[in-house]
C-alpha cells in the first residue's frame, strides 16, 4: 500500500492569519501564539512543523548574533519562462507573501559562542526551491566559511531545483557542492540540518554531504518525488519511505534532533571539529588557522547590503499537509 | 544593477556555429523533434560510440561495495596516443538490453562505480571522457535506500575537484540531477539533437501544468535543447549530427566525436592541473543568473515593474517572448519546483 | 641466518609488567577462563566505557552508502581537553540488544561508517581511540554480498596511513579479521582478560582437532591471551583488570584505561604526524617471524633438524614446551588454516 | 539448498603421479600432459585447474624473464604451535611435497616487455595460508614496485591467514595492506588476479584491493568459511555463492578473465596504468617518475640469493575436488 505523501502545493489557505492551526501529527487543534511560542514543534504528539528561516535563525543563533549577508540577491528570468503564470509574476508573488526576496538567507551568527557561516532555506518561498538565488548564497556561505576559517551550517528546507531556471537551477547543484569540497580540503566543518522537505536537487547537492548531516525528526528527505518512485516504478514503497527516521536506518543521517536541542547539539559538534589554534603539525599546507572573527567582519563590510535583518519577525507561515508516516 | 545576467553564457569561448533551430513556424513542434530524437532507441549509447572511436577499449566492473550498475559502464580507453578514462550511461538497444540496464537509469552503485573509475584515473593521471544519456537517475525505493542522492552528489563533488581533465559530453537525453552527475567537466560539449534538462518536460507538465500532455510546451519552456544550451552557457561547444540524426549514422557521428575529444584532451593536457581545477570551478561558480539590489526589502518586496525591469534586460531577440500561456493563471497558487530534482 | 623471531615483541618499548597466567598446573584451563572472561556477557562495552570515562560524547550514525550498523559504535569524545574519535564494537547486554546488534558482529556497513568517521577524525585532526571486542565480522551471505572483505581491507588500509593518532584497545574478544580491521594503530592496548586471535578457537579446533570440543586446546596453542600477545608484539601494554575481572568493576576498569588513554593520547600527540605514520608503518612492517636460509632449496627442502633447530631457537620458558598432541599425527594430510580468516 | 563447497583438504591422492585426472566441471577424463599443456584447463568445459606457482608465472610472464627475490625466506615457528602434528613438521612435509619454501613466489618479471613486481601463491602449499613468509614477500613485492616504479602484480590462491603461526599471521593483512597502500599513493598500479580459492584473510586483505580486480572463472573467493557462514546464521546460501561469478555481479570484480587471455588482459591493464614519462606535471611530489629497470635490478643483485629459479617446473599438483557451482 503506497504511502501518501503529502502535496508540496500550499493551498490558498497556507498563508492565513488564523488563530488556529490543526496538528497533522495528532489532529489537535493549537493556539498559533503558542505554537510559535513551541518554536512550531506540537506540544502533544511532538509534530515539527515548518518553520521560516527568519524563525529558524531565531532557534539556532545567539540572540542579536546574526548579520544578514547578500540580502539584495533577487531573481532573474533566464529562460523567459512561463507556464500558467510568468516565472517574475511568481517570484514578485513569492516575495510579497513572504517579505523575502528569495528562499534562502544567509549570513554570519553565533551559536554558542561560535561564529558560524550560515545559510537557511525557507520552503515558504516557491517551495524552497533553488534557483541561482539559492545556489548563490549557499556557495558565498561555503566560501565566506573557507575564507574566515569558520564552520558551515546549511538548514534545508526545498522541494529541489527550481524548474523555472532551467539547466541554470541544475548548474547550482554544481556550483553548491564544488563550494562545499573546498571547504572540506581545507579541513573545516560543515554541518547540514535537514528539515521537513529536504528533496531533489538539494538533497542530491549540498544537503546529503554535511561532514555531520542532522534532521528533524519526520521529515520528508529524498531524491525522487514519490510519485516517480511510485509510479514509473509501480512498486510498493517500504513503510516510511523518506522519512527522516528511514533515512537514519539507512546510514544519510547521523543524528536526529528534536527543534529544542539542534542548537544546542550544533554547538557541541561545533566543540569537536571547529579547526584548534595551530600548533606544530598546524603549519602544514592547507592546516587550519585561528579564526579572528573581528577582522573577517570587518572584511566583510563593505558587502553589508541594507539592514542588518531585513526579515520580518513574524513566521511567514508553512503549508503543513503532511500526515504522519 | 544586474550583475550577471546569463553567467558565462554570453562569453564562452568553445562554441561552434549551430543555430537554434530554426522551425520558427512552429517551435514547440520542433523542440519536441529534438527531444524524440535525443530518445531514439536507435541512438548510439556509450559503449557504441566507445567501440567506433577508440583504438582499444577495457571495460571495469563494479563498485566495490554492493554491486556492477548496467546502466553505468567504465572503462580504459585509448584513442591513438591518448589513454582516458570512460564513464557513460548504457540504454539498451531492445527491450531485454533494456530491462538489464534498466532502461539507463543508474542506481547509486552506477554513480559510485563511476566515482571509483574517477579516483583511478586521478591516481593514473588518465583523463576523463563522459558520455551523458540518462532519462534521470533510477527514482525507485531502492535506489532511495542506498542512496542515489548522496551518490550524485559526491560525483559531482569529486569532479569539481578531481585533478585531471574532464571532457563531458551529452549525447541524448541529459535527464537532471542523474545527468549532471556525471556531466561536471573542463568542457562541455553536446551533440546536435540532445536536450538538457533540470527536470524532464512531462515531469515540468506535470507539475506546471497539470497533465504530462502538455510536456512539448514544457520542453520549449525550459530551452533543453543543444543550441539553447549553449546559449545559456550550459553547454561550450554542439556537435552538428550526420543526416537525419545520430541514429542514421553512427560511424560519422562518432567520427565527429572522436575529432572534438581529441582536438579538446590535446588542448586541455596542455594547461596544468591547478589552472585546470580552477577554471572549473570557475565555470561552475558563474552559472545561474541573478540580480543585487540595494532597495530596502523588509515587507515592501520589489515592485511587479522591477520583475518586468529585469525580464526587459534580457535579449529579447533570443528569447522567444511568445510562450504561450495554456491556462489561465492560477493565482498565489504556487507550485514547487520538485518531481525528479 | 635468524634473522627475526618474534618481530618487534622483543624489544617493544611501552610495557606493563603483566605476568602471563600464573596457573601452570593446568595452563589450558587458565586460558580457556581468559576466554570465558573475555566474552562474559556483563563485560563492559564501547558505549560503557565511553560513558564511564568520557566527558563528553556524540554518536554518530551511518555510512552514508547503506546503513546504520548497531553493531559498531562511532562519535566524538571528550576527556577532559583531549577530543576524539571513538570506534568501537558494541555487543548487546541482553538477548534483545544482542538480536539488534548482531552480537556484536558488524556487516560491511558498519567497517564503512567506522572508514567514514575516521576520514572524519583526519580532516579535523582528531586522533583516534578503538575498542575492539568482536567474536569476528559477520560471517553471513549477507555480509559477503555486500563486500565484508573488502570493507575489512580498506579499514586497515586507511588506518595504516591515517595522519592522527591512533590508540586501538582489545577490550575482550579480538576476533580475527573482523578485530585486526579497527586495530591498527600507534599503539595497542589490551585489557588482561581480553584476547586476540587469527581464528576462534572453536574454528581452530574444528579444522585441526576436527572438533570444536578441543577449543581449549586451541586457544591454549593460539596464546591468544593478553599477556602471550604483549610478549609476541602484538600488544604492547596490558592494563591489569580490577577484581574477578571487567565485568565485576566497570568503574574502576573504565577508570584505568582512561588513564591510560590520556597517557597515550598525550604522548603520541607529541609527535609530528610524518614520523608517527612512518613509526605505524615500521610497527606492522616488523610484525611475523620468518629465517631467510642460503641453502639450495629445489627439492631438497630444510632437514627435520633444521626446523628443530629453529624451533629450540624460542625461549623455552617463555613458551610452554609441553603442549598435549590430542592425538596421532595425521601424516601429509593437511588442512589449511580458514574458517574465518 | 546450501550449495556443497569444496574441502580444503588435499586428500592422499592430490599429488600422484596418474596420468589422467578427472575434471570436476564435466566429469570427462583429462590425460594430465594435455592437461598441463592447456595450462590445466579443461578443453570440454572450461573448468579452471588449480595451478601451482611456477607454471603459473610461466602463463604470464615473458619466457626467461622472471628473477626470483627472497627465495631463501622460511617459516619459523613462534608460538610453539602444535596440534595433531607440530607446525614445523608440517611446513617439512610441504616443502618436501612440493619442493617450495613457503606457499608464495616473488621477484621481478616482465609481461609483454613491460617490467612488473610479481607474487604468486600456490595453494598446494599447506592451503596456500599466508603466516610470515607470504606476508613478507607480499610486502617486500610492493615496496619494490614502489621504489622501483613498476606495476605490482599479485596472483592469489589461498585458504586464507596461517592459524599456526596466530595473531603474526593476522598481523600480515595489515603488513602487506599498508605496503599496497604505499603503492597505491605512489600512484603505481595494483593488479590483483584472484584465483582458485582465495578466501579469508587473503581476500580481506590485498587481494580484493587491486586498482584492477581480476579473477579466473568459477573461483572460489570468499572471506568465512562456507560451513560459518551458513551454519552460523542458519541461512541458505545464495546460487553460486562465493563464485567469481557471485563476486563480480556484486562489484568486487572487475573483470573475469580466461586463463589464456590473463597475460594479455594484463598486459592491456598496464599499458593504461603504468605511469607516463614524467612531463611538467609529472614534477609534483609524489608524482611518477621514468622506471629504469636495469638500474633497479642492478639495485637489487645483492638481495638475490640462490638459484634464478629454485622451482621445480613440474606442476606440484593440486587438490580439485571442487564441484561447479
Ligand atoms: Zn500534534
Ligand atoms: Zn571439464
Amino acid at each position: 500500500m503506497p504511502i501518501k505523501l503529502p502535496s508540496f502545493r500550499p493551498r490558498k489557505d497556507a498563508y492565513p492569519p488564523d488563530l488556529w492551526t490543526r496538528c497533522p501529527g495528532c489532529s489537535e487543534m493549537l493556539f498559533n501564539k503558542q505554537l510559535d511560542k513551541a518554536n512550531r514543534v506540537c506540544p502533544s504528539c511532538n509534530h515539527h512543523f515548518r518553520l521560516s528561516a527568519a524563525a529558524r535563525l531565531e532557534v539556532l543563533l545567539d540572540p542579536g548574533s546574526f548579520r544578514e549577508l547578500d540580502a539584495g540577491l533577487q531573481s532573474v528570468d533566464p529562460l523567459g519562462f512561463v507556464d500558467q503564470k510568468a516565472y517574475p509574476d511568481r517570484v514578485v508573488a513569492a516575495q510579497v507573501a513572504t517579505g523575502m526576496r528569495d528562499a534562502a538567507i544567509r549570513g554570519i551568527g553565533a551559536i554558542e559562542g561560535t561564529t558560524v557561516s550560515i545559510c537557511v532555506m525557507d520552503f515558504g518561498f516557491m517551495g524552497g526551491s533553488m534557483g541561482a538565488v539559492v545556489g548563490e548564497k549557499v556557495t558565498r556561505a561555503a566560501e565566506d566559511a573557507t575564507s574566515g576559517r569558520m564552520p558551515l551550517i546549511v538548514v534545508s528546507a526545498s522541494g529541489g531545483a527550481r524548474m523555472q531556471e532551467g539547466t541554470l537551477a541544475l548548474m547550482q547543484l554544481a556550483k553548491t557542492v564544488a563550494a562545499v569540497e573546498r571547504l572540506r580540503a581545507a579541513g573545516l566543518p560543515f554541518i547540514s540540518l535537514m528539515t521537513d522537505p529536504t528533496t531533489g536537487g538539494v538533497f542530491a547537492s549540498y544537503a546529503v554531504l554535511g561532514d555531520v548531516n542532522l534532521a528533524e525528526p519526520n521529515a520528508l528527505i529524498g531524491f525522487a518525488g514519490a510519485r516517480v518512485s511510485a509510479g514509473t516504478i509501480a512498486q510498493e514503497l517500504p513503510p516510511g519511505f523518506q522519512r527522516t527516521e528511514f533515512l537514519f536506518s539507512h546510514g544519510f543521517v547521523d543524528r536526529i534532533v528534536q527543534r529544542a536541542e539542534a542548537r544546542a547539539e550544533i554547538a557541541a559538534l561545533l566543540r569537536f571539529l571547529v579547526p584548534a589554534p595551530a600548533g606544530a603539525e598546524g603549519a602544514d599546507e592547507g592546516g587550519p588557522t585561528l579564526f579572528r572573527p573581528m577582522s573577517f567582519l570587518s572584511s566583510l563590510a563593505d558587502r553589508m547590503i541594507g539592514e542588518p535583518d531585513p526579515v520580518p519577525a513574524a513566521g511567514t507561515g508553512q503549508s503543513e499537509e503532511s500526515p504522519r508516516g | 544593477m544586474v550583475d550577471r545576467l546569463l553567467g558565462r553564457g554570453r562569453d564562452a569561448e568553445h562554441r561552434t556555429a549551430a543555430a537554434p533551430p530554426s522551425d520558427a513556424a512552429d517551435p514547440k513542434r520542433a523542440v519536441w523533434s529534438r527531444v524524440q530524437l535525443a530518445r531514439n532507441q536507435r541512438r548510439p549509447r556509450t559503449l557504441e560510440f566507445v567501440a567506433a572511436m577508440a583504438d582499444e577499449f577495457v571495460e571495469l566492473h563494479g563498485d566495490r561495495a554492493f554491486g556492477d550498475d548496467a546502466a553505468m559502464v567504465v572503462g580504459l580507453a585509448r584513442i591513438e596516443d591518448r589513454r582516458f578514462v570512460v564513464v557513460g550511461q548504457q540504454k539498451g538497444a531492445d527491450t531485454n538490453e533494456n530491462i538489464r540496464r534498466n532502461f539507463g537509469m543508474p542506481h547509486p552503485e552506477g554513480y559510485r562505480k563511476a566515482i571509483r573509475v574517477m579516483e583511478l584515473a586521478e591516481r593514473f593521471r588518465l583523463p576523463i571522457v563522459t558520455f551523458v544519456d540518462v532519462p534521470g537517475a533510477h527514482p525507485g525505493p531502492e535506489s532511495e535506500e542506498r542512496g542515489i542522492a548522496e551518490a550524485i552528489a559526491r560525483s559531482i563533488g569529486l569532479m569539481s575537484r578531481i585533478r585531471t581533465p574532464i571532457v563531458a559530453i551529452i549525447t541524448g537525453e541529459g535527464g537532471s540531477g542523474g545527468a549532471i552527475a556525471i556531466a561536471v567537466g573542463d568542457v562541455v560539449i553536446a551533440l546536435e539533437n540532445a536536450v538538457y534538462s533540470v527536470i524532464s518536460p512531462e515531469g515540468c507538465a506535470a507539475i506546471l501544468w497539470r497533465t504530462a500532455d502538455e510536456a512539448p510546451t514544457a520542453a520549449l519552456a525550459m530551452k533543453m535543447t543543444a543550441a539553447d544550451q549553449l546559449a545559456l552557457g550550459v553547454v561550450d561547444l554542439v556537435v552538428p549530427e550526420p543526416g537525419d540524426g545520430a541514429h542514421t549514422d553512427h560511424a560519422e557521428t562518432a567520427r565527429r566525436l572522436r575529432a572534438i575529444i581529441i582536438e579538446q584532451l590535446d588542448r586541455l593536457s596542455a594547461i596544468s592541473l591547478e589552472s585546470l581545477v580552477e577554471a572549473r570551478y570557475r565555470r561552475y561558480r558563474s552559472l545561474g543568473a541573478y540580480t543585487e539590489t540595494t532597495e530596502a526589502p523588509v515587507a515592501a518586496p520589489p515592485s511587479r515593474g522591477l520583475a518586468d525591469r529585469v525580464r526587459d534586460l534580457l535579449d529579447p531577440g533570443r528569447w522567444p517572448a511568445g510562450v504561450q500561456v495554456p491556462g489561465p493563471g492560477r493565482g498565489r497558487d504556487e507550485p514547487p519546483a520538485r518531481e525528479e530534482v
